[in-house]
């Protein structure tokens, strides 16, 4: 089986689902509340969302490996087919597409669909100083969540927006980049 | 051709929304001779006498008594034309969480259907706003996207 | 602040001033008031030619189908471990339990006051009434309110044998407290409070003032099952007796 | 045929749950000792001798991963890892065969009741005395229902 066709079954058969309304509403309402927490500081609250998806990230990759019995990917390239094919598609539904590798094999872009369920219904609210539009990440919770899960799996990564159609960028763009791979960690005293 | 004042008023009485326009049916007929130097009336653009104008907010505030007493009487959204007062005629429909729609206007009876129709659909406008994250019950509707949209709806139905 | 903890509703996010006009002729300021988009000709024709012009070139919410779409699905644990993270950045941010469940109540909140008008509207225009009587929009969060947000419709609905302003929503499943497992230094947290705040958001908004607390109950083979208790506002049972 | 004993270790090297179970012939609720011995040299050497073990076998015959070793006539240690890092091992007698299932299982429990329950800490930085770290949790897993139920699994295996 492909790896979309296992994702798609995975998500047919393995997932208990919900309407994704109550959770486009509740992020929503958090985002808004960090805004008003972080009285507008929008590099904070972007911030605070990447912590909380590393969180995320720490405990999702469990469920994750445990639902689809992957193991340890050979390339980085394989990973981002995992992530886009299995990983996006179990837990939001969604698949987005891999392109612009780097020479090195080593940094691409994930392009999100729009309307996600991260995104449904919101638009940045315009007002003289266009700020908002200029520093928040609106769905900056996901890189957490994708660096928290693959340095769980060893994998020492950034991973940033650079793109973001709420801005009124084209499309929806999300740049993963390899660092390192992770060592064992050695027991103390030990070497 | 009648001028007309909408005013979407939240829970604290507080207006959100405000326009002023004019039908667009029958712009055409209404050609009526107009000196040179005066420049030909905007289709759309409300024609209120000045002092008309500088009463309706108040006109609209108001009519809210009457749209309180029927808020907990009548199961309905739209209240049909709750009022006149001077020759204006007031509309009124509430929403599920009691938001209320005022429209002002001058001039015969209207349609009602139309009335209905167009509050119906500022109804849907008015939930989308409100599912954005960032917008809170009770903020000023400031997107101008929202403001096209009521405005297609006024040429659209009345 | 003193105002956010009888009414938590939200302070506005967006503000314009009197200096800020609109390039595109659309917006309303209401610093300026109906002046600021009233009629112009440029307006004027774009709207009696129906000419379609760009105001943004983010996506407009307003262009989307919000009425009849096909509901969208996505895994039940996605939402549990965003609450959960939820839980612990409030839990984080607050001065104890009691203060915990109020943030957990207030984020709730914002969103019933959306899904009533939501699911409202999608009831259509012929059947989308607004319930002048206690039980009636009880019976409407208990139908399909719940079933909208949850899928299912809540358990019981019961009114209080001994206090006249108290009615009780039970849930033997609670969606989100399916993986949570309070631990010790969380006390009693009842998670239940953030569904005890889209509650009340929905009634407050429908005009039944309330405040909704929730207790949690287990019973045989229900070891999660939440009581929502509601206690409305006199001023509700008065516009009763009269109307 | 006898369970010993049940460790898991995560990523940093630490004891984050270690059960011991005392045989006695009324199988059931809190025989032996829960998150007692986590620091103890026991441990430390015992994941000590996993790491070693892990890498020599990783040297000596690549593909192929360490799943159990025996000390003696008297012990065998089952070992599984995950692809995250933590490492289950349960201590039987040495005439216990395959234990990989069991493991797995195990894992299993630890995702349902540890890891997709938001509220309980899933980093366990260690710290001496016991006590909380700021946002890392506990250095243990104390959480109940994870307890009873591998508890409630090992026992009603027929080796236990």
């Amino acid at each position: 089986m492909s790896r979309k066709a296992v994702g798609d079954d995975i998500w047919k058969n393995n997932v208990e689902k919900i309407n994704s309304e109550l959770f486009t509403l509740t992020y929503g309402s958090v985002v808004a509340q960090l805004c008003r927490d972080f009285n507008n500081n929008y590099h904070e609250v972007n911030n605070q969302l990447d912590k909380m998806g590393y969180n995320i990230g720490l405990r999702l990759i469990e469920e994750f490996l445990a639902k689809t019995g992957v193991r340890r990917c050979q390339t980085f390239k394989e990973t981002s087919e995992v992530i886009s094919k299995l990983g996006f598609k179990i837990f939001l539904n969604i698949q987005p597409t891999i392109e612009n590798w780097s020479a090195d094999g080593k940094s691409c872009s994930l392009i999100l669909p729009e309307p996600n369920p991260l995104t449904e219904f919101v638009e940045l609210p315009i007002t003289a100083d266009d700020k908002i539009a200029k520093e928040l990440w609106y769905s900056q919770i996901l890189c957490g969540v994708l660096r928290g899960a693959l340095q769980m799996v060893q994998l020492d990564c950034d991973v940033q927006f650079v793109k973001d159609v709420l801005r009124g960028d084209d499309r929806t763009e999300l740049r993963l980049k390899l660092n390192k791979i992770l060592k064992d960690e050695v027991p103390a005293g030990e070497d | 051709m009648s001028s007309y004042y909408l005013a979407i008023i939240g829970t604290r009485d507080n207006p959100i929304y405000e326009l002023e326009f004019a039908s667009f049916k029958n712009t055409t007929i209404l050609s009526s001779p107009s000196t040179p130097n005066t420049p030909p009336p905007i289709p759309g653009k409300a024609r209120f006498a000045p002092n008309v104008k500088e009463l309706l907010p108040f006109i609209a505030n108001s009519s809210l008594d009457l749209i309180e007493d029927a808020q907990f009487t009548s199961n309905q959204l739209n209240l049909g034309k709750i009022d006149t007062f001077y020759g204006i005629s007031i509309n009124a429909f509430i929403t599920p969480g009691n938001i209320k729609f005022v429209l002002c206007y001058d001039g015969n009876v209207k349609e009602e259907n139309s009335i209905r129709s167009f509050f119906n659909e500022i109804n849907e406008l008015y939930v989308k706003t409100l599912l954005n994250p960032f917008y809170a019950v009770n903020d000023a509707i400031i997107s101008p996207e929202f403001d096209l949209k009521v405005k297609q709806l006024a040429r659209k139905y009345l | 602040m003193s105002e956010d903890i009888i009414l938590p509703s939200a302070t506005s996010l967006s503000k314009l001033t009197i200096h800020d006009t609109s390039k595109t002729g659309f917006g309303y300021n209401p610093a300026i008031g109906p002046i600021s988009n009233s009629i112009t000709s440029e307006t004027s024709s774009i709207l009696i030619n129906k000419r379609t012009i760009t105001l943004s070139s983010a996506p407009s919410i307003y262009e989307r189908n919000i009425t009849n779409k096909k509901p969208v699905e996505i895994n039940l644990s996605s939402l549990s471990f965003l609450f959960c993270e939820i839980v612990n950045w409030t839990h984080g941010q607050s001065r104890g339990i009691h203060d915990l469940e109020m943030k957990l109540n207030k984020l709730g909140y914002s969103i019933g006051q959306r899904y009533l008008e939501l699911i409202k509207l999608r009831d259509g225009i012929k059947l989308n009434k607004r319930d002048l009587k206690i039980i009636d929009i009880l019976h409407f969060i208990h139908g399909s309110f719940w079933k909208s947000i949850f899928g299912k419709h809540a358990n019981e609905l019961e009114k209080s044998q001994d206090v006249p302003n108290e009615y009780m929503i039970i849930e033997n499943m609670p969606l989100l407290a399916k993986f949570i497992n309070i631990p010790k230094d969380y006390a009693d947290l009842n998670c239940g409070a953030f569904v005890a705040g889209i509650i009340e958001g929905a009634l407050d908004s429908a005009g039944f003032y309330v405040n909704v607390t929730a207790h949690s109950v287990p019973m045989d083979g229900f070891p999660l099952r939440t009581v929502f208790l509601m206690k409305f506002d006199q001023s509700c049972l008065i516009r009763e007796s009269i109307h | 045929m006898t369970i010993y004993s049940f460790f898991i270790f995560d990523r940093h090297c630490n004891c984050i749950y270690n059960r011991e179970f005392t045989q006695t012939s009324a199988a059931g609720v809190n025989n032996g000792l829960i998150n007692k011995n986590n620091t103890s040299h026991s441990s430390k050497l015992l994941f000590g001798i996993i790491y070693s073990l892990k890498s020599l076998s990783a040297k000596l015959i690549s593909e192929n991963e360490l799943t159990s070793f025996t000390l003696g006539q008297s012990f065998r240690f089952h070992f599984w890892e995950s692809v995250t890092s933590y490492k289950f091992v349960v201590v039987t007698g040495y005439d216990v065969d395959d234990m990989q299932q069991v493991l797995v299982r195990l894992h299993q429990y630890f995702v349902d009741c540890v890891a997709s329950n938001g509220l309980t800490p899933v980093e366990f930085k260690w710290s001496a005395n016991g006590e909380k770290l700021d946002n890392v949790g506990y250095s243990v897993i104390c959480n109940n229902s994870f307890v009873e139920e591998t508890d409630q699994y090992l026992q009603s295996l027929s080796i236990y």
